[in-house]
């Protein structure tokens, strides 16, 4: 996997897209966290390899108004591995969306772990600490220092990361390409994808049931059931009817309007 | 009064706005910095500093991973900062107000969380449109009247009108909508997730869905050993089917071999 | 005394067995049904009513799965109601001796196990016998004197001579016949999953024995968890072996179409 | 996987299952469980598909009179999906005992957990509120209704189960035939049972030894140390001293009364 | 896998290793723990293999040289087992010498926790309860019988392992090779012995930062927040940097005084 | 005094040198052993032999597995038995004692490790000589001067000079050092692993060393059941391989037949 020399247009839709990985809040909202960034961010990318051909741009656009969360810095490096993989996909037909998918989702847990405890937790109060001190003086430079340290140095690691993100990205690519083991590439990436979907499905999604059964004397506070059977076991049937849904090709925003009707009037109904 | 809760309310909507696009994320809104810049608005440069290294101590610990955060720090630094100049309050009395405000804050953006959530269809439709310039101007647009925005509202009125006027307001609201709205947050996630598995959902590998799952209710495993145990047989997955395809690759060029060998024999 | 004995034996004895047959496990012998129907028979049905509730409500959280029972629930019920109609004590006082008597009739239970268990071998020639109505009959007939007819007995004279007796029946066996018995009945179930074993064992998997028990042993896991986790080990073998399967039949086509060629070709 | 529309013997047969399928407790006993139900259950499918080939129907009886042990509404799924595999082994030869066995076992475990806290601990709980209400009143409604609630819904539960378990057995194995991988089936199924088996055996089987060997002035507990270099090391050691009795053609009388003469004869000396 | 009748060669080797591996624990230290004596106790073994083939006896040297710990009757057992796979690596060349290698990195972690329990826990506290007893009231038959059956009995243990070791390796080396599949076994024996290298470095590798950070007011335990990011990251980085310069040709000294130098240094300027 | 001290360290150093080479690792060196012959050696064989059997007591519960001693039971075995002797003093005193000492020989042991672990490469180019004799005699020769060696020597001044030379010998040593050399220890282990793992290492099984790693650090397993787990994965790998080895071996029989056949068919 030797290193890649970029051309003028790569370095171009690189440093666009750069400045772009910085609105990562932009619009941020539960269902999809950071797409509207990760859509913005990938927008150079999508419009450079896809040029005219409006199809191919649509999908590409929706695969990456998918959900997507993970740490700022880390966005980057996934992006620039996309463009990597979009690339590749529109000139060797040798990735598919769906590894795509498959990889953005497994990259995303891991590095919202390691990148959350690396600048937020870390980096930031470093640069916390050593502002705080000089502004308890009444000192402006404290703030000043912070902005440097904190800011500009994660906005410095972004470019670095989205680079190799890029770069790195390709090559992988293309050793798997040479060796025709996509369909096998596109598998596994699936099974560590669905994995980590497992995985984030357990953690985040939260079906806040709160429903006491009361019948003649005695009282079953029904979510506690229901975690017997299986933990969590509501959130797995409300994601697989959504999958369901989807499948059958109702829009998101009737899924959304749909469970937030439902939330509310349960809360109405006392089962929330 | 209204004056200072105009100048608060504006400093916070442009270092907020500001925030989502240089730098990155979390930086020009913390306290620190927000502090001192709300004092320089507001005329008192030295009381924005000091509050904001105070500030920056109490809110240090309070981390806002994996999208919920426990309390404002950004709004409640403007409030104590307002309070203090326009009170003319011991900076000490400005911090005490600083955490009940946050709190209250980020509850009452809670409330709009389904809000924004609702609007995700709208995001998808408009980026189907394969228009990026488009998508850009009307993601700035938006964000004009999003968050900050809304913020700034209650932040105005909050310093205007005095912070009873925020509880009693969050407090009108019957119960069951605010029960409701915390509950549909936690069930909204799931259309993400849901779009996402019917991608790369396929019968024959499904079952690696519960196996993270499981690893996370049972085991009580986080997402980097899960990632790592996935690659593990990703790879594995992988690596057997590169030697079936060496295998098939190698038999066939035997197999034209033979063919070759024949030819020449005749 | 007596009569009212017979009749409690009676009751029970009938439903437990009835139980065994229709609608499902653990229904008639609940003291919700239990208790009215022993109140009926021995002359007051409200009370027996009443107190089926009452005990209802207090066995209810005593569960029995997995094969262990910690109060026997049904005979106790009947004693229970039995003794109030019997001395016209308050149907407090009734309830007062319940569970008492159904941890003693429980453990008296507990000292049959090994009696039972040491029937399976029994029932399996019996089985090999390939004669299906035989072993039907035979089950039932045999049901007829297994815990329903001994523990009928036991309650007669629970009922007709006191508690105390029951107490000191257990009570005169040696401590150490008990506590081989029970030593016996953990051990045995090993006997179940040894046939099980040696028909599925095979040396090449024979590790993955091993994987479920440290499953269960080190990393804490139920049998829910592990079930998925080894679904998936399964299916991917399974997948495993499918694609080696459509490559070998792909290659022969491929060798035939060979052959097929140089004949079209002569 | 298409839906089978099944023959009047089918469903005569299924029907008598059914029937024969509520005796789960006849005869219970710690070393087979709910064999003998289980044999009783799966005689009219043993006698349909087997006929007049005794052979053949003494090693299904055999088969089905192995330890069994679940909920008893899941009992019934699992003899259908028996029904069904038996069908397969004796029409094509495409499943063998074996499979049909490492099926079962895996099924067990998992089964009895979900259905006892759905029926068990949630249904019967809730019949039971209801019943208890009203028969405080000394009204005898309340125990109807928990037989109803209870104990029918479990019996048209039961009724359910045991056909969708045939028609999805059939189906499935059908399909695996076809493709002619009934080898790879057996093994794969093997392991799944295998995991199954060992993680019940690591469960439930306990030689619950309480021997003190005091030598001098120090006393070790036996079992304290046993565990420390493989905790239930004996339990194990148990089973495959009987796996391999068992394949010396020992039967499991002989095993039955080994173990207990040994149990009561260590609780005399002491070390139980 | 039939027994094998040893040579008389092969038998006086044996006694050999026996008698060598006694020296458990000769110029035991931190970075190869019990090298010293795997090499001693190897030496018979590869003398008689390699004869004059100075380059392979250096290599196999070298390779006995590696870190080894476990219990010192389990040491005879693996060295019996890598007697035989050096064997076989030089009449068949079925093995390799990183297959030898993984293997013994396999063996060593699972042995030591077993005969650790089993003889020193258990055996010694026994014999020393018997030696007690007798020497409290002044008789040194309490030692003699202290010697025999702890110290004696281990050595016949080891006796017996190691004899048990060469056979049952020699065995299923054999088996493997006339499959062919060497080169399997090679990597499913590196997967495992890689398994087991990680286990023991995240248990034994521990680089012990103590620092703590005080920029201004606030202060940060560095170890803690790296721990975050990954629980014993430092260990992790510090392993592979020594793997990249053992890559880079530099020798173990340079390595070991560098880990000294720095330790200490680091502990002048606090940071340790 | 002197002579006693003498005595002692000689003791010491022959039994602890000896129990390097014959019989089984720490045998010789228990107090149950070394007590008696230190009492024999000194003069009054039977308190020897008393304070062993108490002596072992002691210690029997401190385990030194895994390579960390928390005390050293043999030199304050001997340090015990001598001071009874030398003092008069009673048995009890003796025992007093040992721990304490026992407890300061063993941190300076500790103190002595980098310079063992310091050698490791001098015996790793012994070792590459390919001259097993050599290697064999310098290993002897330097276990003459190691632990033993140098520990004989703090025993012949404990015992000469009292404890309190000892306790400050350690403290007259900067904190600093013994500090880094404790954290040189736990370092230098990674030494010995990352030579292993440069042996073993390649591309496509990498991950597995982080399955290790995550199994010990996140799910808290120990070595035994993630050796399980590993067996059943090289297993796996390794049947699937022979699978298309297999598959491979009948293709190209097949292969040759066919050409066979055909050759026969001219
Ligand atoms: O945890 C990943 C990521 O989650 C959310 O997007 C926010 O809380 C971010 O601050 C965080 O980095
Ligand atoms: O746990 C499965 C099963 O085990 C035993 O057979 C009984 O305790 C049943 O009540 C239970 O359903
Ligand atoms: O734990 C294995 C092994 O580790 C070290 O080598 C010593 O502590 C031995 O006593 C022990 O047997």
């Amino acid at each position: 996997m030797a290193k890649k020399i970029l051309s003028q247009e790569e370095n171009s839709v690189l440093k666009s897209m750069f400045l772009r990985s910085h609105t990562v809040f932009i619009n941020f909202n539960m269902v999809k966290m950071e797409a509207n960034c990760f859509t913005i961010t990938m927008a150079p990318a999508i419009e450079s390899i896809y040029g005219d051909d409006i199809e191919e741009k649509k999908e590409a656009y929706l695969r990456h108004q998918n959900f997507f969360n993970t740490h700022a810095v880390a966005l980057s490096f996934i992006a620039g591995l996309a463009y990597a993989m979009e690339k590749e996909k529109k000139e060797t037909g040798a990735v598919d969306g769906q590894t795509i998918e498959s990889i953005k989702a497994a990259l995303m847990g891991p590095t919202a772990g390691m990148f959350d405890s690396l600048f937020f937790n870390c980096l930031r109060v470093i640069a916390a600490g050593i502002g705080i001190g000089l502004c308890a003086d009444g000192n402006f430079l404290g703030t000043i220092i912070f902005i440097l340290l904190y800011g500009v140095s994660q906005s410095v690691f972004k470019y670095i990361l989205i680079n190799l993100g890029y770069v790195y990205g390709t090559s992988f690519i293309d050793m798997v390409f040479e060796t025709g083991l996509m369909t096998s590439l596109t598998k596994s990436a699936s099974v560590l994808g669905l994995i980590m979907v497992g995985a984030m499905t357990a953690q985040m999604v939260n079906v806040p049931l709160n429903w006491t059964l009361t019948v003649g004397q005695t009282s079953v506070v029904v979510n506690d059931i229901i975690n017997q059977i299986f933990p969590g076991l509501l959130g797995v049937v409300l994601l697989f009817t959504l999958v369901s849904l989807i499948k059958k090709g109702k829009r998101p925003t009737q899924l959304i309007f749909g469970i937030l009707a439902i939330a509310i009037l349960g809360a109405l109904i006392g089962i929330f | 009064m209204v004056t200072i809760a105009l100048k608060a309310a504006f400093v916070y909507y442009v270092v907020y706005w500001l925030d989502t696009f240089i730098l990155s994320w979390q930086c020009l809104t913390r306290p620190i910095v927000i502090a001192p810049l709300a004092g320089l608005v507001m005329g008192d440069f030295h009381t924005g500093i000091v509050m904001g290294a105070a500030l920056e101590s109490i809110f240090m610990g309070i981390s806002a991973i994996g999208g919920a955060i426990p309390a404002d720090a950004t709004t409640s630094s403007v409030i104590a900062v307002a309070y203090t100049i326009l009170t003319g309050a011991s900076i000490e009395e400005g911090l005490a107000i600083a955490m009940p405000i946050g709190t209250a804050m980020s509850s009452f953006g809670g409330l709009l969380t389904p809000l924004w959530a609702s609007l995700a269809p709208f995001w998808e439709k408009l980026a189907v449109e394969a228009n990026p310039k488009k998508f850009l101007i009307v993601n700035i647009l938006v964000s004009f009247f999003t968050m900050p925005f809304v913020n700034a509202i209650v932040l105005f009125f909050a310093v205007a009108y005095g912070v009873e006027g925020l509880n009693s307001l969050l407090a009108s609201l019957p119960v069951w909508v605010m029960t409701g709205l915390g509950a549909a947050s936690g069930m909204m996630l799931a259309v993400g997730f849901a779009i996402l598995t019917s991608m790369i959902w396929s019968g024959d590998v499904a079952i690696f869905f519960f196996v993270g799952y499981v690893l996370v209710k049972y085991a009580g495993l986080g997402t980097v050993p899960i990632a790592i145990i996935g690659a593990a047989i990703a790879i594995s997955l992988f690596m057997s089917d590169k030697k079936l395809s060496d295998l098939k690759t190698s038999l066939t060029n035997t197999q034209v071999n033979v063919n070759d060998d024949e030819e020449d024999f005749f």
